[in-house]
């Protein structure tokens, strides 16, 4: 009796599982279209949940017993309990006991889940439906339990529990936590970006139609659907939340709460988001209906949080997307962006400095300087930062080595132009796609093996998103290079010292790019006492110059750069080794006592034999 | 960094030559030539700028082409013949190595050296006038002087270019030999090469154009040149404008570095190389007026001491490089400090003109505050950390215990300072006190500040005893308590003021003064200036030949003007026998130093200054328990090498500054450098 | 024993003080005679009676005095009339002495406009009349905020082109930049030059003198400019090296919030010593000296500071001075036009109260 | 209200690509602030003659809908061309930027053409009101002073740097703006006989560094009282100059 109760009640809830996912359905299809893989999709589906996933998910290993318990309790009991249908399991006991096991482990899995917010809920998990759920799914897992061990009526009572608990699971789906599994699936298998899981980088940004009639991303149906679909997958794990820089430095940005704001646009009047907010922001924007724009201005674009995602949700994209809306359409990207950007309209560089200065950091070096026509083996890629005293320094260390290891070099000059990575960011795409058009075009004439630069933005911007502008380089991080010209032995260096170095990944190399090993290879040889922040390599912390943040430069409690010197103090170095320009403007930026900055090319340089 | 200091790192090219800053040190003769030949002294010295981070440094102020302007009596470079051009070729690639140019200042001296030294032959010069600072009487040159100097700087040019350097420039500047024709003040012939200020310019003419031939088309030749001599009889503002403009428009220079004022006797000399009693980049706007209305890069040095004022020549259009040469003896790493953004720790000139004043007595150059300079073989510019940590404490904080702490602190030690007074300086306090002098209190700032910033513990306002220093169980003490002031042991000597006394308590003294002056140094010339500004009749007996003997000449004539301004009154050739008191005044016996006569002063107020004698209290109640019992090796002091007793038990002692003996500022730096670089 | 006294010794060899000091060794005389005996030579003044042509110098003289960019004005009028031309200055109404600062300043004839109010379009008008009565060979015109645009409407009166904001004049050349400063123009000084201010020397040879031209009598003008009132400013928001009146603290302030609060009443723009900047007081944008700001004050207070060399070369250009400081010695009481030797604590609390 | 900008070629000073003057940007912001706040019914066009060179049509994106380019050949003078516009479109205001920057930069052109059209120009505003049948223009002057003009209308206005800041660059209304192209009139300049050379900066005069000593007067140990009413008194001669 209890048994067939059972089974009826998996075969209902499975039919309101199929109403709501219809219901959610329709809410996605207020997005644009995308063309999406489906077939590909679903078949990649349980490699991308079992693998992809589960690695992210693992790196909290408390978070992924409770979930394999809870996700797997619950999926397998009534998967199996679906399976009644077949005669001959029906009337199976071991089938029975299976079931039990399967609901016990849920059980498990609900105690669990409880025991996450209880007594002391952490700051980045939310509350409200989030606290109901242990309820549902312990009422579920319990009741199905006594319906299978116990006989007669407590059995059917079980079957109420269950009923009891199933239904409000089932309820959840539109409007609570239970949403992400039904569109965590969905989204593993429409995801926007399904090259990511081939273990690919895929960080570039894709081009916008400029002729379109919106620009990005204005109302909440200007998302692709699959991008709504995404929001829809997140569990408010709060990863997010705890690895984003802005947030730590108090500035209003909470990237959990900003996907939740998007889904709430797209739903009117569902439960309310329970979680910590944007800090110092009360109420809802205008963007979109819900956001303030100083929220989409205080990211760094440091995809800290899309590597920290186990729904494998893209923050930046959408970011990125009401930025080009922000910027194209109205002009209004904040501080000083409107300068600088009419800055690299006009002059080809964020300074708006005449380009033949790009040269003056390395005079008397006599460089080559390549000509339209002419070929040479390595290109090396000066950036925006060559205008910059500091990061001159760099550069000329790093000619120094280049030099040293005789390598057949050039540059490009007052014919370089910035590579666009800060329009972008900032949004401004047209601007972009012009930096991009004149440099490729450029680029076609002249022909090189390679381009080393020491610009992390450069080298993501010229390695993964001009190739859709038609240019395809092979692009080499400075780092690299220099640990190619180590192991090949084409520079020696003298014997490593004893300086207590931490090294910095910048997010463009390390989390954009996936190269964390070459730089701390090269700093193995230079120092016996390389020593590791709590964060390194992909879970690395923003230096907070990325994304154009210290343009619009919105305000928070502290400021990132501090934030990240604090940590690297902790770990009692006395030289903080960057490869980036960006980081070290940031972190020399840094006021009062502090450990040392220089760039890796520098050490080196210094380090020649 | 602000954006006009950015101007001062926009590269610059000349003639295909690119310099990669705006920085420059111009020419100076520091006396670090030896047999006329810049060797590993003077290269090592140009070099520690390039390191620096310097654009552009020229070495060989004053460098000799011909045989009758002799290198030797200023210890200089003679180009005079090929044996120099290995000297110049190694010297260039040391220079080079570290990214900066190098250039070297030609010049045929005229009248304006001695005949009396290397090779006793007659000085030249347009005509026979005498030149008041060298007092040479110089030959009127005939055509045939001509051509052979003409022909002499055309040979140095080309040994210039075979040397390696990246240039030179022919100085027609302090009344060298081609401003001597140029000066109506000097030149009064009647033949081509004198008469209109074109004539005027014929020789030089000739001397550039034989030089353009000898070196070549690709190689770089400016000129130093003044921008107003600056008197009744000399060129005019406008003058030299005309000559600027027109070498350049015959193309005859790649640039033309103006100064101010010229040199031909000792306040002229004062002038253009103003000391701290100038404002600060007195002649930019004769730089100014000249780059106005040429094409080519102008070069300007002159009082130029501060990075934000160089920054401003620049960036304003003033001038195309600035020299910073005294700056940089006082502290070579400038370009460099400023792109680490460490513009607080730049080590400023003070203008106290030190450097200049010591080779006018035929010595070397040298910083009053930064012993370094000049002595790059053995003496660090960039203090290296120490392997061990000690435990070290100064007692004094005037300039030796302050630089002596700086480098204990730099090594990496731990220092603890003490001081009596509330602030540090010790002695710069009260020389500072003297009206045009206050600039020497940079150096004491500079210190202090490093010192905080390093960390130091600073215990102000603490007379230290034997049991104080103790207290800190050091592992070295360093003594620096300096000097107090010397009444002097005449009978009568408790009557008497000392100038110490005056400047420091600042006693305001009416009446009439006997200033009594035994030391020559600018202590009591100052204090001379501090009374009679305040109103006193100040007269000034001396036992030298002149008030103030004693200081520089780029300093002396300020002090001289300012008294003569004044009316204090300077006797010179008198000793002071005696003071006493009659009635409610003083009586001063004071004895020719010459004739032996006597004779009395009635005053009221009788101040002396016999310098100072050492405080040693602190040192001679420690020298006992000192494992080195006080003593500080001398050889290893001036080898700089490290001094015995490392390593034993029990502390180490010693004494620095006028707490050894009363001498100056350097000493007491120097003294402190030299000892603590090897803690 | 001698007993000596050799300034008495000395004073009574005094023959005469004045023009020079006399000494004579054989006179014992003791009182000093004053008698000037050497005539001072009165100054040459040069007139150009029958000038070869005329150039104009359009001044602004606001305030009634010659500004720096006046004299600049007719500096380079000055130098394209070279010896035997006469400079023509045309000039607002300025008080009686004004005519020795235009000889002074090297003007051979004024020319007076009479435009009591703002009306730029009757000078204009004037000035055309003037150009056509006289036939200048060059005008040239203060490239400044009003006499630009009068320039300009000069300009567009007499069809003639305007050579803008001139950098560099020669009688046979002037450059200005254009293309966004990207190239320089050269050409002979054209009829209407309009030239940049501290860019050409004023003139500073013997005075000449300046006789006074009938004012031009022009049709009345259309009178589009209806109305006009110059209104008060907020000091304290002018960039400092614009200020004409600056207040300036130095280390002998305490009270810093009392100062900027003076400041503020008083309506001057605040300025600091860099002792008072390195100590953190006031903002290092506030530092005014060879390593601040150059002012170009009309006007300068001084509260507590020395006169530092360094300090001075930042107020090199400011014609008064008052300065407030304790001790009388102080360099910059002997820069002052006006010193008060008192504390400036106390004095700032005075000012406050009055205002 | 009907309202025209001048714009003109404009070049960057640093590297010489068109860009648009930043004086007669903050003109288009002027005139669109007039239309919001006060007069509603305004039209604001741009006006060019010349080229539809970029830095023009660039304007479109600072807030400009609507751009009247009248072709004519770069070396044209454009007086005659704009006068005739401005016949046809009858304008009660016209707005310039006191200099161009990219040209002749001589900044004579509003003046040439408020002569050619008898209307009042005034020079570098920073506000503009209506004042009844008038306008009320806020002019800057040197040293943070202002004054306040009534100008009658149609005039023309030219802008000061000192005006509030240009709109922001929008790419899409600088792609979607309008521009009414039309012929202008062919009006050969006479060639000028200028030497044109990269620019050398001259510097500013500077003075000689010798402080002159103003023998002033002197106070001694006066009240606070005394002494701050001679402060006021030296003060005041000095106010207003
Ligand atoms: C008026 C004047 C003008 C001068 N001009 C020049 C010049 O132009 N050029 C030049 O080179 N030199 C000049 N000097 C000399 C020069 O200042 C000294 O030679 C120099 O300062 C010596 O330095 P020092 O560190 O050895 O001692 P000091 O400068 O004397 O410093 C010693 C310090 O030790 C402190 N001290 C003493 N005993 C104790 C104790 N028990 N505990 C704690 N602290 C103690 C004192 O308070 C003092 O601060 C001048 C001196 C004077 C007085
Ligand atoms: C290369 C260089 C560049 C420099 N550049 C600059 C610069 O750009 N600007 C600048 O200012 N300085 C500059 N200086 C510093 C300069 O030399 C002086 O140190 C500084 O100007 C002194 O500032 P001050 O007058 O406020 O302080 P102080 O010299 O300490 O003078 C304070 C004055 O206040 C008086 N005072 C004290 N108490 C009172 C009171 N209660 N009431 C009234 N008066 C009182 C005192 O008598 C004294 O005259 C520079 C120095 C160098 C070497
Ligand atoms: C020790 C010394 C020696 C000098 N000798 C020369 C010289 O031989 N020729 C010369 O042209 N200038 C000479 N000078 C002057 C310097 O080139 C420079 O003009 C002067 O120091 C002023 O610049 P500054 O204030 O930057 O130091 C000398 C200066 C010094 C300090
Ligand atoms: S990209 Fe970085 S800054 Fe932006 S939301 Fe994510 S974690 Fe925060
Ligand atoms: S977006 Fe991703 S990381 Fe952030 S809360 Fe949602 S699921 Fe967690
Ligand atoms: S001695 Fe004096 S003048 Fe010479 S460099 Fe050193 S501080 Fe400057």
């Amino acid at each position: 009796m209890a048994f067939g109760a059972l089974v009826l009640l998996a075969w209902l809830l499975l039919a309101g599982v199929a109403v709501q996912v219809g219901r959610l359905g329709l809410r996605w299809r207020r997005g644009a279209g995308a063309s999406v893989d489906w077939l590909g999709g679903l078949r990649a589906l349980p490699r991308r949940y079992l693998v992809d996933v589960h690695a992210v998910v693992a790196r909290k290993p408390a978070s992924s017993v409770m979930h394999q318990a809870i996700a797997g309790g619950l999926l397998a009991a009534t998967g199996l309990l679906l399976l009644a249908a077949i005669p001959a399991l029906f009337a199976a006991a071991l089938y029975w006991l299976l079931i039990a096991l399967a609901f016990a482990v849920a059980l498990v899995g609900a105690v669990l889940v409880r025991r996450r917010r209880v007594p002391v809920k952490p700051a980045s998990l939310s509350a409200g439906a989030f606290l109901t759920l242990p309820a549902y799914l312990g009422a579920y897992a319990a009741g199905g339990l006594i319906a299978t061990l116990l006989p007669g009526v407590p059995g059917l009572l079980g079957v109420a529990l269950a009923a009891f608990g199933g239904i409000g699971l089932v309820a959840q789906i539109t409007g609570g936590p239970m949403r992400h599994a039904v569109a965590g699936a969905l989204h593993l298998a429409a995801h926007p970006r399904p090259a990511r899981f081939a273990g690919g980088a895929a960080s570039d940004l894709v081009p916008l139609d400029l002729d379109a009639a919106r620009l990005g991303v204005g109302t909440i149906g200007d998302f692709a659907w699959n991008r709504l679909l995404g929001f829809d997958a997140c569990i408010q794990c709060g990863r997010c939340e705890e690895a984003c820089p802005a947030f730590a430095a108090g500035q209003p940005l909470n990237p959990k709460a900003l996907i939740q704001d998007f889904c709430a646009a797209n739903r009117k009047g569902g439960t309310a988001y329970a979680g910590s907010p944007h800090p110092g922001i009360a109420s809802p924007g205008p963007v979109l209906g819900v956001l303030h724009a100083e929220t989409l201005w205080s990211c760094t674009t440091c995809r800290a949080c899309v590597a920290a995602c186990p729904m494998m949700i893209e923050h930046v994209d959408a970011v990125i997307d009401i930025r080009r809306n922000l910027t194209l359409e109205h002009g209004a990207a904040p501080g000083k962006a409107d300068a600088v950007l009419a800055a690299l309209r006009y002059a080809g560089n964020t300074g708006g400095l005449a380009p033949a200065q790009r040269l003056d950091f390395a005079a008397g070096l006599k460089l080559r300087v390549l000509a339209p026509g002419e070929a040479v083996d390595t290109l090396l890629w000066l950036g925006d930062g060559a205008f910059d005293r500091r990061y001159g320094a760099t550069l000329r260390a790093l000619i120094g080595i280049m030099r040293a290891a005789k390598l057949d070099f050039a540059v490009l000059g007052p014919a370089e132009r910035d590579c666009g990575d800060l329009a972008r960011r900032l949004g401004d795409e047209a601007g972009f796609a012009a930096q991009a058009t004149v440099n490729v075009a450029m680029l076609g004439t002249m022909s090189f093996t390679r381009i080393v630069t020491a610009d992390p933005h450069a080298l993501h911007v010229l390695r993964q998103e001009y190739p859709a502008f038609g240019g395809h380089y092979t692009v080499v991080h400075h780092t690299a290079l220099i640990d190619e010209l180590i192991t090949t032995n084409r520079i020696t260096l003298g014997p490593a010292t004893d300086t207590v170095i931490t090294y910095h990944d910048p997010c463009y190399l390390g989390r954009y790019n996936g190269e964390t090993a070459a730089p701390r290879r090269v700093l193995a040889r230079l120092t016996g006492q390389a020593v590791e922040m709590a964060r390194a390599r992909e879970a690395s912390f923003c230096c907070g110059g990325g994304g154009g943040a210290p343009v619009t430069d919105i305000p928070g409690k502290q400021r990132i750069p501090d934030l990240r010197m604090e940590q690297a103090r902790e770990t009692g170095a006395s030289l903080v080794a960057v490869a980036c320009p960006g980081c070290t403007a940031m972190l020399e930026g840094v006021i009062g006592p502090r450990p040392l900055v220089r760039d890796i090319a520098e050490l080196v340089h210094e380090a020649l034999q | 960094m602000s954006a006009s200091t950015d101007a001062l790192f926009r590269p610059l090219t000349l003639r295909g030559l690119t310099i990669r800053n705006r920085l420059m040190s111009t020419s100076h003769a520091p006396g670090y030539g030896r047999d006329g030949k810049p060797q590993e002294r003077y290269q090592l010295y140009h070099a520690e700028k390039a390191k620096g981070g310097i654009g552009l440094t020229m070495f060989g102020g004053s460098s000799s082409v011909s045989l009758d302007s002799p290198a030797a009596p200023w210890n200089q470079v003679s180009v005079a013949d090929d044996s120099v051009i290995p000297y110049f070729q190694q010297f260039a690639d040391r220079v080079h190595a570290h990214g900066a140019a190098l250039m070297i200042q030609l010049t045929h001296m005229g009248r304006r050296t001695r005949w009396d030294t290397e090779h006793w032959l007659p000085t030249i010069s347009a005509s026979p006038l005498r030149e008041p600072a060298s007092r040479s009487i110089p030959r009127e040159m005939s055509q045939d002087d001509i051509d052979r100097v003409v022909h002499d700087f055309a040979e140095a040019a080309r040994r210039a270019r075979e040397g390696g350097m990246d240039g030179c420039e022919i100085s027609a500047a302090h009344g060298h030999l081609v401003d001597q024709f140029w000066s109506p003040s000097v030149n009064r012939r009647t033949d081509g090469y004198g008469g209109s200020l074109l004539n005027r310019m014929r020789f030089g003419f000739e001397v550039l154009a034989a030089m353009r031939a000898a070196a070549g088309d690709d190689f770089v030749i400016g000129m130093r040149m003044s921008g107003d001599e600056l008197f009744d009889e000399g060129l005019s503002g406008e003058d030299c404008v005309t000559i600027a403009a027109e070498h350049t428009r015959r193309g005859l220079v790649d640039f033309v570095n103006v100064m101010g004022g010229q040199a031909r006797d000792h306040m002229a000399h004062a002038v253009s190389l103003p000391n701290m009693a100038f404002p600060v980049a007195p002649f930019l706007y004769l730089a100014s007026a000249i780059r106005r209305e040429v094409e080519v890069p102008v070069f300007h040095a002159q009082r130029i001491t501060d990075f934000a004022t160089a920054a401003r020549a620049v960036a304003e259009g003033h001038v195309d490089m600035v020299a910073m040469t005294r700056a940089h003896i006082a502290d070579p790493y400038i370009g460099r400090k400023l792109l680490e953004g460490r513009a607080d720790d730049i080590r400023q000139c003070v203008g106290a003109g030190y450097c200049i004043d010591r080779i006018y007595t035929g010595a070397d150059a040298l910083c009053i505050q930064n012993a370094a300079t000049g002595r790059e073989a053995t003496m660090p510019h960039v203090i290296a950390k120490a392997a061990t940590a000690r435990r070290i404490v100064v007692v004094g904080g005037g300039p030796g215990g302050l630089e002596a702490a700086r480098v204990c602190a730099e090594r990496g030690h731990h220092v603890v300072l003490f001081e009596r007074e509330s602030a540090l300086g010790g002695q710069i306090n009260i020389a500072a006190k003297a009206g045009w002098r206050e600039a020497l209190s940079g150096i004491p700032r500079w210190l202090a500040a490093q010192v905080r910033k390093l960390g130091v513990d600073i215990r102000l306002g603490v007379a230290a005893d034997a049991a104080l220093v103790l207290a800190e169980r050091p592992d070295i003490v360093v003594v620096a308590t300096g000097g107090a002031a010397n009444p002097g042991l005449m009978p009568g000597a408790d009557l008497v003021t000392t100038t110490q006394a005056v400047l420091h308590q600042g006693i305001d003294l009416s009446g009439s003064v006997l200033l009594y002056d035994a030391m020559g140094q600018h202590n009591a010339a100052s204090c001379a200036e501090y009374l009679a500004t305040r109103g006193a009749l100040v007269e000034l007996a001396t036992p030298d030949r002149m008030a103030a003997e004693e200081v520089g000449t780029t300093n002396q004539p300020v002090h001289l003007r300012n008294m003569y301004k004044l009316g204090v009154i300077v006797t010179p050739n008198l000793d002071i026998v005696a003071v006493r008191r009659e009635a409610n005044r003083l009586v001063a016996v004071l004895r020719n130093t010459m004739d032996m006569v006597e004779e009395e002063r009635v005053v009221d107020h009788v101040v002396v200054d016999f310098g100072t004698l050492p405080v040693d209290a602190v040192f001679t109640d420690l020298k006992d328990g000192a494992v080195n019992r006080g003593q500080t090796d001398a050889a290893a002091l001036i080898a700089g090498q490290p001094q015995p007793h490392q390593g034993e038990a029990g502390y180490r002692l010693y004494r620095i500054g006028d707490a050894a003996a009363g001498r100056n500022i350097h000493a007491a730096i120097y003294d402190a450098l030299r000892l603590c670089k090897d803690f | 024993m001698i007993r000596r006294d050799p300034r008495a010794e000395r004073d009574a060899m005094v023959v005469s003080r004045t023009p020079r000091l006399r000494l004579d060794r054989t006179h014992r005389g003791g009182a000093s005679l004053t008698r000037a005996d050497a005539p001072v030579a009165a100054p040459t003044i040069i007139h150009i009676a029958e000038p070869a042509f005329l150039v104009f110098a359009v001044i602004e003289a606001a305030g009634g005095a010659l500004n720096r960019h006046d004299r600049q004005v007719i500096g380079a009028a000055r130098t394209l009339a070279g010896r035997d031309a006469a400079v023509v200055v045309l000039t607002p109404h300025l008080p009686s002495q004004a005519p020795d600062a235009i000889g002074t300043a090297g003007g051979d004839r004024t020319i007076t406009l009479p435009t009591p109010t703002y009306d730029p379009e009757r000078s204009a008008a004037l000035i055309a009349q003037a150009i056509t009565d006289h036939a200048p060979r060059h005008v040239v015109f203060p490239e400044s905020a009003d006499g630009g645009d009068l320039a300009r409407r000069v300009a567009a009166l007499t069809e003639a082109d305007l050579f803008a904001g001139a950098e560099s004049l020669t009688p046979t050349q002037a450059i200005r930049p254009a293309q966004a400063g990207r190239v320089e123009l050269r050409a002979t000084p054209p009829r209407l030059i309009s030239i940049a201010p501290d860019r050409i020397a004023p003139y500073h040879g013997a005075p000449h003198a300046a006789d006074p031209l009938p004012t031009p009598a022009a049709a009345a003008t259309p009178g589009g400019i209806r109305a006009a009132t110059t209104l008060a400013v907020d000091a304290a928001t002018i960039p400092l090296d614009q200020a004409p009146l600056v207040i300036a603290a130095g280390n002998g302030v305490t009270d810093f919030a009392g100062f900027l609060d003076l400041a503020r009443a008083l309506g001057a723009t605040p300025g600091a010593s860099r002792v008072v900047c390195d100590a953190g007081a006031l903002p290092r944008a506030l530092q005014v000296g060879a390593s601040g700001t150059v002012l170009n004050a009309e006007c300068y207070i001084a509260l507590g500071i020395s006169g530092a060399p360094q300090h001075l070369q930042g107020i090199g250009t400011v014609e008064h001075i008052v300065a407030i400081n304790t001790d009388l010695h102080a360099a910059i009481i002997a820069r002052a036009g006006l010193a008060i030797i008192a504390d400036a604590q106390d004095v700032m609390q005075a000012l406050r109260a009055m205002l | 209200m009907n309202i025209i900008v001048l714009l003109s070629a404009g070049r960057d000073p640093q590297s010489g690509t068109p860009r648009p003057v930043p004086v007669e940007l903050q003109a288009i912001a002027l005139a669109l602030a007039l239309a919001t706040h006060l007069a509603p019914t305004t039209t604001i066009t741009g006006l060019h003659a010349g080229e539809p060179d970029p830095s023009v049509l660039d304007a479109l994106g600072h807030g400009l809908t609507t751009l009247t380019l009248l072709r004519t050949n770069p070396a044209d003078d454009p007086l005659a061309t704009l006068a005739a516009e401005i016949d046809r479109a009858r304008p009660d205001l016209i707005l310039a930027g006191r200099r161009g920057r990219g040209g002749t930069d001589s900044g004579l052109l509003p003046y040439r053409l408020a002569r050619a059209r008898a209307m009042p120009i005034a020079a570098d505003a920073i506000a503009i009101e209506p004042d009844g049948n008038d306008l009320a223009i806020l002019q800057s002057l040197p040293r943070g002073a202002r004054r306040r003009l009534t100008l009658a209308r149609p005039a023309i206005v030219t802008i000061h740097e000192a005006a509030p800041p240009a709109r922001t660059f929008a790419f899409r209304a600088r792609r979607s703006g309008t521009i009414h192209e039309k012929p202008g009139i062919p009006a050969p300049s006479p060639t000028d006989n200028h030497e044109i050379r990269p620019y050398r900066q001259r510097p500013r005069l500077i003075a000689e560094t010798t402080q002159p000593t103003t023998a002033g007067h002197l106070m001694l140990a006066p009240t606070p009282e005394t002494a701050a009413a001679a402060v006021l008194a030296y003060v005041e001669q000095f106010r207003g100059r």
